[in-house]
């Protein structure tokens, strides 16, 4: 598995003035950062802030009326999800993303879709290229199974799979694409502690192992803390607040919008 | 002792004829209280929900030992819609709104049971002063809420039933801390205001806090009970569901990544 | 959970997985399904766990079922029941086609009758007019079918759902339109006798004689229609375990993800598009060919309402489902119209006593058993099929 | 000219017909989501029983119509308590199926009992007319628009006023979440079926009260509303009324001008044009005139 | 032999060349016919009518003891839905039951069938008019194709009061049976130097015909041709009948159906509407063939009400009794025999029930060519009266009978 692992310090991501309306709602109203390779960026913000907005900008579902998205140098915004996908942006969902009738080796499989180039016939003859790849891409996906412990679920139609596991699946997925960049969109939502420090202990190991860029969006501030290295804080699509995790969790206005009396 | 709005006795549900989620559950909610249920991830408290809501069939799933009673009646295995009628409404796990529908409506259908125009108003009248967010957006489609204002949305909606016992299955998943807070706040206003909770949540901290009385779920079992302020300082569940408070604990990257070594190793 | 995580690895810690809905697992299968089958587990070589038949249970289900296919017409000689499992046959390798559509890409369609109606025609052109020989009217009909369902197909990157299957249903009659008007190709109204030569090599299916035994045409039929039937399932099969399957289900899942992940939903509801009305057209023009002679009214509403029975009852998004199905739609009146003159209250369909004739009762009998047949098992025959394999095997895979 | 308006009259009282039939697949669409196959079977049975009491009982026209709609209905409802209950949460396919399989006993059904032949259901209108300056207006098709206007307001005003119209769609979108606020789906599927059969049974019988008769082949119309129902909108009652006079208006339109403006398209194409209406306004319009989008939301 | 069909066999003495052997439906001593008719759907309108009349003929056939007095017939009746492709099923099912076939309903059924039954070498009846039946060695048809029944059509209107100079008119049902009879049309307008100011074509169960009605007005026609069945018939007179149009139909005969004097606008029907159809009007006194067959009906199927079908299908069964009765005289009732019956089979009468009609090889074959026309009346049993009977016009006679190519 190849990510791309070195810690140079220009951009990887550049997000700039990025502006999303949906009729009335401001969703994102000129949103602008940076996210260098290797970078865990954090973004936070209160319900409804644009958090999941931003990624969907990033993935090309949505189409910002302003701000330009670059992946190092090259321009992201305005092609399709397919492209963007292509070009190393991997992506978990807010509600699960699964594939539900599809078993779990399966729905990593089409984590590396764009990484296989045969097509109907070949497939429907099991010839050549079709089966080559095949045999690559469940190696390929048995190493992601490997790392994040999913063994023993392999075969299980993903609709079926537990919350936590199904979660840890659509990480899966995301790294089965081998990415440069990973949107994480509330991995531990809905979990209590431990299971939330399993998904942190599966980020970190991540981190480590395949030195891949991410942002993370999160309401679980302990998890933001700890593991992200800057974070940037939304309010009502605006940005109100960039720093390290310290200097955001003292700023005023994040605590007025988003924190509130707690942590 | 206070009367008990809803009890449950040593409940067992099975799903498919195959499956014993539940293994005999008893559990108390005293009027005006504000039970929490813990669990991890399929414990059953869903299951539970489902079980005294009437719900199970549309999932293939049975009571097949044990009794509810709502208010001392029986309700055991009562269709939903009565349920409902008799003063016992909930809040879904995953909110469940109706996406295509407009908040407005959303909240209506909440009300299908209450006939009398004059309550719906009322209760109306209390949702939107509870959750301004809803007000602003009264005629959009609820489908593109963001999670936090689709919970929102999913309260309000249970609350047009002017409940005797709200049930919520976690509420603060997906909201933001302050979110998280003002949800808790509004149970309690709903709470002070004379109805009774029981509370499913995964955010411990949250639940225990405004509880009275707390539930620890495992495997369709309960393994811990009692009151919060003991729950709070059981070790166990510090470790496994509140995490040590901030001061005295790691940071989550250290702590696991020495683990996982471990884990390795072995 | 109050085991310490040290002790116990993070996966086993996890909650007992969900039985899938609907589907009673033994105990003994669960276990396997936490753990996967060890030897599966233990090899590294994934070649292995990808082989179709890799178990002995299917292995010899492979072998039955060639023998059963060869042996099958030199039994049962009947015209009547080679016919009719003949007629079941093409509908098994059409619906293989819709079932790909529908079944796997999600995407509803009310149109098939059309494709096949365009194979038939393809039939009477490339086989009939131009005398071609079978592998290249079928292909030429393939091709044919392929062209046509990739034009159809952008519809399906516009419409959704049900708004797609009417639409469909539109081209059916703007289809029966053409076959009325393009006479010099249909022969319009009349319709047009089709002769398309049926030789494989030196063997003429239509009277077969090997080792100095002579076949009749059905029994040759037989063996040309069923062994397509098996190459189509065993394609689909393939298909349906590479990546553009996976594409297809993940499309029809949710196909918003899908593009998230690099999944071009548009390329591949266009390209089953083109794939299955290859297949319906390959279907439509063995119809033409053993029938010799095909005409506008046969392309009607009903026969694709009928392919969409077959999927459904047989099982959508299961590889053996169109097959079970047609057997059950094609060869189920059959049977009720050989047996049904013993009910009481029958009449013969002339005289005037009994409550109802012969025949108005097997549409009824039909109806009765499509209804209680769903209600009991909304999976259709597939699901049935399932459950008894998960008995056997330790998990009943998604095909 | 008044060509014109002979046929412009001719296509509002199809037109009519189509609405009542469309209004019943977007009324069960709505609370289901399921296409009902057998509105075609339910239609000829509603015309079927019309028949039945006005001239095998004998009541009077009126009377056999109210009579009618009320039986078609309970029917209706029946088998949907019967049967289609058991299907609720199962995947929409087995139910249409289901739908298409009971189409199947309906037909058969009714020629047991009442043949093949051609029947004449007597009726006050017959042939009778009004003529207005050259242009004739058929007694029937004055009462089928009438009709039909009277019980598409009647329907409006009930869903407007009614808590069913919501509990119908939050239903439809999520029928687990609608039975946890006490919406008995059942009884909403009941419902919802039992007014479409009315509908249907309604619009049999207007048909049956015209020249054709009654035949067996009468619920075959319901095919072709389904242009009508689609270019409204699946689940737009409104949309399914102006669909169906959209398409009922352009069939007669094109069949009336056939030579002088469809010559080149071959001949007979009114019996295609609705069809071709119905996929350009859908490459316009996805979800019909008023058909609510789907949401994809991530 | 020549002479009338089924004749009173009793004293038919043809001398017997022998016992026919036992073959496939024949044990000895029954024949077993096979009738692949449409007993469910729209068609069954027709093919229920069609089977009585083919029973009601041979239960009087076995009341004077079967084919040649000795061997009674019995029907096997399956059902095909008017669906060609269950029709080549129930024709495999039941073809070694049956010596042949008095009954096969629906062109494109009989059309998918005909290549079975040319492989099997057997003999079936079509039960429809179809010109392309009369040169097709292994089909039995009777009466007049439809093509020679609208030529007659048009003649008949042009010597009773129509002329040439007059707006001639068709509406066709979009189907074969519809084309066929505008080939007729098409033949005597060439011959006559006439055109038809406009053809309107319907697909079957069309709702609603005002369009075409306003189109036929606007074309000013005096006479329209039409070709439809029944249920479209009433729909298309009713729209008519609605506006006045005052032109005169001439209806292809199977547009008729004996319910309509019931209709509420039967009266436009007798001022403005003539059928074309063989024979007589039902129960005719002066035609010994129908005193017969209204005789029989009753005899055999008292409910049985007036209609067109029902004299076909009574029809089909005296012509193939003819071919059985041949066969039987020449001892041998396999296929092989019953092709050679039927070739070597003359001229076969029916009483005036139908033109007589010369058999034989196909090639030779000479359908007769007369029509009758009818006026609506509503005091008749079938609601049909004799305007002129059995006449023939001279394009009638010249239309060429050609084998198509199948
Ligand atoms: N497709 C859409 N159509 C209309 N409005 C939308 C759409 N998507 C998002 N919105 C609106 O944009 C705003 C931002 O939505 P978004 O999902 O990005 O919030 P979020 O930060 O992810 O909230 P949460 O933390 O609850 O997920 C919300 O007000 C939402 O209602
Ligand atoms: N419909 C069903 N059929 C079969 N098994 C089910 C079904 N629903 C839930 N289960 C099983 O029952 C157990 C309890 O599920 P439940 O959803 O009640 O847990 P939970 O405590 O709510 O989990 P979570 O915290 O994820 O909501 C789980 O093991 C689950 O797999
Ligand atoms: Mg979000
Ligand atoms: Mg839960």
């Amino acid at each position: 598995m190849t990510g791309v692992g070195s810690d140079a310090p220009e951009p990887l991501l550049t997000v700039d003035g990025l502006t999303l309306r949906f009729g009335g709602v401001h969703a994102l109203d000129g949103v602008s950062f940076t996210v260098g390779s290797g970078e865990l960026f954090a973004v936070i913000g209160p319900n409804g802030a644009g958090k999941t907005s931003i990624f969907n900008c990033i993935n090309g579902v949505y189409r910002p009326q302003q701000g330009s998205i670059t992946l190092d140098g090259a321009r992201l915004d305005g092609s399709r999800p397919t492209a963007i996908a292509n070009r190393g942006v991997a992506r978990t969902f807010q509600n699960i993303g699964l594939f539900p009738a599809v078993s779990l080796v399966d729905n990593l499989m089409l984590g590396r879709h764009h990484l296989m180039r045969s097509g109907f016939l070949s497939g429907m003859l099991w010839w050549g290229r079709a089966r080559r790849e095949e045999l690559e891409g469940r190696a390929a996906v048995e190493r992601v199974i490997e790392l994040l412990e999913l063994e023993p679920f392999r075969h299980q139609p993903a609709g079926l799979l537990p919350y936590g596991v199904a979660k840890r699946a659509e990480l899966a997925r995301a790294l089965a694409m081998e990415p440069r960049l990973v949107l994480l969109d509330e991995p531990v939502a809905g979990m209590n502690h431990e299971e939330t420090e399993d998904m942190a202990r599966y980020i970190v190991e991540v981190r480590r192992e395949l030195g891949l860029a991410m942002i993370l969006v999160e309401h679980d501030m302990r998890l933001v803390m700890d593991l992200a290295d800057r974070v940037l804080a939304l309010d009502f699509g605006r940005v109100i607040a960039t720093g390290t995790p310290a200097q955001v969790q003292r700023n005023p206005a994040v605590v007025e919008a988003y924190l509130g009396g707690a942590a | 002792m206070p009367d008990i709005v809803l009890s449950v006795r040593n409940l067992e549900v099975v799903y498919n004829d195959v499956a014993l989620v539940l293994r005999g559950i008893s559990l108390d909610v005293p009027s005006g209280a504000v039970v929490a249920l813990l669990g991890a991830n399929g414990a059953g408290k869903t299951t539970l929900l489902r079980a005294v809501t009437g719900l199970l069939p549309t999932h293939r799933g049975r009571i097949t030992k044990g009794t509810v009673a709502l208010d001392g009646q029986p309700i055991t295995g009562l269709d939903a819609a009565a349920v409902v009628r008799r003063g016992m409404s909930q809040v879904m796990e995953g909110r469940r709104i109706f996406a295509e529908l407009s908040v407005e409506d959303n909240l209506r259908a909440g009300a299908y049971t209450r006939r009398s125009r004059v309550e719906v108003a009322a209760n109306h009248a209390r949702v939107m002063d509870l959750f301004p967010v809803l007000a602003a957006r009264r005629r959009s489609t609820a489908g593109y809420l963001s999670g936090g204002e689709q919970q929102m949305l999913a309260i309000g909606r249970a609350l047009m039933a002017s409940p005797k016992v709200l049930l919520l299955d976690e509420p603060s998943l997906g909201l933001a801390p302050k979110v998280v807070e003002q949800v808790r706040d509004i149970l309690v206003t709903i709470n002070a205001a004379g109805t009774s909770v029981l509370l499913v949540e995964q955010n411990a901290m949250m639940a225990l806090s405004i509880a009275t009385t707390g539930y620890v779920l495992e495997t369709g079992k309960v393994v811990r009970d009692g009151p919060a302020s003991e729950l709070l300082a059981d070790e166990d569940i510090r470790e496994f569901y509140l995490g040590s408070t901030s001061d005295e604990r790691g940071s989550f990257a250290d702590v696991k990544s020495y683990r996982r070594r471990k884990r390795w190793s072995a | 959970m109050a085991s310490p995580p040290e002790t116990a690895p993070a996966s086993d810690r996890s909650a007992t997985p969900p039985t899938p809905a609907r589907l009673p697992v033994p105990s003994a299968a669960r276990a396997a399904e936490r753990g996967g089958r060890p030897h599966r587990r233990l090899s590294r070589s994934y070649a292995q766990d990808l082989r179709l038949f890799h178990t002995r249970g299917s292995k010899v289900g492979l072998a039955l079922l060639l023998t059963g296919y060869l042996v099958f017409p030199t039994v049962v000689q009947d015209d009547f029941w080679l016919s009719v499992l003949i007629y079941s046959g093409v509908t098994a390798i059409g619906a293989t086609g819709l079932n790909l559509l529908t079944g796997f890409c999600g995407q509803v369609s009310l149109g098939h009758a059309f494709f096949v109606g365009a194979g038939a025609y393809c039939a009477a052109v490339f086989g009939g007019d131009l005398g071609l020989p079978l592998p290249l009217w079928l292909l030429g009909a393939a091709v044919v079918g392929a062209i046509v369902g990739a034009l159809v197909g952008p519809f399906a990157l516009r419409l959704r759902g049900l708004y797609l299957a009417i639409v469909t249903l539109g081209l059916v009659f703007v289809g029966a339109h053409l076959w009325r008007n393009l006479t010099p190709l249909t022969g319009g109204n009349f319709g047009t006798s089709i002769t398309a030569d049926v030789s494989i090599g030196p063997f003429d299916l239509d009277d077969l004689s090997l080792f100095g035994e002579q076949f009749s045409r059905n029994q040759g039929w037989f063996w040309l229609v069923w062994g397509l039937v098996l190459v189509t399932t065993l394609l689909t099969r393939n298909l349906m375990r590479t990546r553009a399957g996976r594409a297809m289900q993940a499309v029809r899942d949710r196909d918003v993800a899908a593009e998230v992940i690099g999944v071009s939903a548009g390329r591949y509801k266009i390209g089953t598009f083109a794939v299955s009305s290859a297949i319906a057209a390959v279907a439509g023009s063995l119809f033409g060919a053993y029938q010799q002679f095909i005409s506008p009214e046969e392309w009607g509403l009903i026969l694709s309402v009928q392919y969409i029975a077959v999927i459904i009852v047989g099982g959508m998004g299961t590889v053996m489902g169109p097959i079970l199905g047609a057997l059950f739609v094609g060869a189920l009146p059959a049977l009720i119209d050989r047996y049904s003159d013993v009910i009481p209250g029958v009449s013969d369909g002339v005289g005037s006593d009994g409550f109802i004739s012969v025949s108005a009762l097997n549409q009824a009998v039909f109806g009765l058993l499509i209804v209680v047949f769903l209600v009991v098992e909304p999976r259709g025959l597939a699901g049935i099929w399932l459950r008894v394999k998960a008995y056997f095997t330790s998990w009943p895979f998604s095909y | 000219m008044t060509g014109l308006l002979q046929n412009l009259f001719a296509g509002f009282s199809l037109g009519a017909t189509y609405a009542l039939i469309a209004l019943g697949f977007v009324i069960i669409y709505k609370a289901t989501g399921v296409i009902n196959f057998a509105q075609g079977g339910l239609l000829a049975l509603g015309a079927y029983l019309g028949y039945a009491f006005t001239d095998s009982v004998g009541v009077g026209f009126a009377v056999a119509i109210v009579l009618a709609c009320v039986s078609t209905a309970l029917f209706g409802a029946a088998f949907q308590r019967v049967v289609l209950t058991r299907m609720v949460g199962q995947p929409p396919f087995a139910v249409v199926m289901i739908t298409i399989g009971l189409l199947f006993v309906i037909d058969p059904l009714i020629t047991a009992i009442w043949g093949f032949d051609q029947l004449l259901l007597t009726n006050p209108w017959n042939v009778l007319s009004l003529d207005a300056g050259g242009v004739v207006f058929g007694l029937r098709d004055l009462w089928t628009i009438g009709i039909t206007a009277a019980v598409v307001t009647a329907f409006f005003l009930f869903f407007r006023f009614s808590r069913l119209g919501v509990a119908m769609r939050a239903t439809a979108f999520d029928p687990e979440a609608a039975i946890a606020h006490g919406i008995s789906a059942r009884r909403v599927f009941a419902a919802s079926w039992a007014i479409s059969a009315a509908l249907a049974a309604l619009a049999g019988i207007t048909l049956a009260a015209g020249p054709g008769g009654l035949s067996p082949s009468i619920g075959a119309i319901a095919l072709t509303a389904f242009p009508a129902m689609i270019v409204g909108g699946l689940d737009s009652p409104a949309g399914a009324v102006l669909g169906g006079l959209v398409i009922g208006l352009a069939e007669s339109l094109t069949r009336g001008y056939q030579d002088l403006f469809f010559a080149w398209a071959g001949p007979n194409v009114s019996s295609i044009v609705p069809y071709v209406i119905m996929i350009v306004i859908l490459l316009v319009r996805p979800y019909g005139l008023f058909g609510t989008p789907e949401i994809r939301r991530i | 032999g020549c002479g009338g069909a089924g004749g009173d066999a009793a004293d038919g003495g043809e001398t017997v060349a022998g016992q026919p052997a036992v073959t496939a439906g024949f044990d000895g001593t029954t024949i077993r016919l096979g009738a692949i008719s449409t007993l469910t759907g729209p068609v069954a309108v027709a093919g229920t009518p069609l089977t009585a009349g083919n029973q009601v003929w041979f239960d009087h056939i076995n009341a004077t003891g079967g084919i040649a007095g000795r061997y009674p017939v019995e029907l096997v009746v399956e059902d095909n839905q008017y669906k060609p492709d269950v029709t080549v099923q129930q024709y495999q099912k039941i073809k070694n039951d049956v010596v042949a076939f008095t009954q096969i309903l629906g062109t494109p059924s009989v059309l998918a069938v005909l290549p079975q039954l040319a492989a099997d070498g057997a003999l079936a009846s079509p039960a429809s008019f179809d010109a392309t039946w009369v040169r097709q060695e292994n089909l039995l048809p009777v009466g007049g194709p439809y093509q020679v029944q609208a030529i007659n059509a048009v003649d008949h209107y042009l010597r009773n009061g129509g002329s040439p100079t007059d707006t001639l008119c068709s509406m066709i049902q979009d189907d074969a049976f519809g084309e066929a009879g505008q080939q007729g049309l098409d033949h005597i307008a060439a011959s006559r130097g006439l055109s038809y100011a406009t053809t309107q074509r319907f697909s079957v169960g069309t709702n609603d015909h005002t369009g075409a009605i306003g189109a036929l007005s606007s074309a000013g026609c005096d006479m329209v041709f039409l070709g439809a069945t029944p249920s479209d018939a009433a729909k298309i007179w009713g729209a008519a009948a609605q506006v006045n149009f005052p032109g005169l139909w001439y209806g292809q005969s199977p547009s008729w159906s004996g319910s309509f004097t019931g209709l509420p606008f039967a009266d436009y029907l007798v001022s403005n509407v003539r059928i074309a159809l063989e024979g007589t009007e039902w129960g005719d006194p002066t035609i010994p063939g129908m005193v017969d067959m209204v005789e029989r009906a009753g005899m055999y199927a008292p409910d049985q009400s007036p209609d067109t079908f029902f004299i076909l299908g009574y029809n089909l069964a005296r012509a193939m009794t003819a071919v059985l009765e041949e066969a039987v005289a020449r001892g041998d009732l396999s296929r092989e025999g019953i092709l050679a019956a039927s070739n070597g089979l003359g001229t076969v009468g029916f009483d005036g029930l139908s033109g007589d009609y010369g058999y034989g090889p196909a090639a030779d074959r000479t359908p007769p060519r007369t029509s009758t026309i009818y006026a609506v009346d509503l005091a008749k049993p079938l609601g049909l009266a004799v305007l002129e009977y059995d006449f023939t016009s001279p394009e009638a006679e010249s239309f060429e009978i050609v084998a198509a190519d199948l």
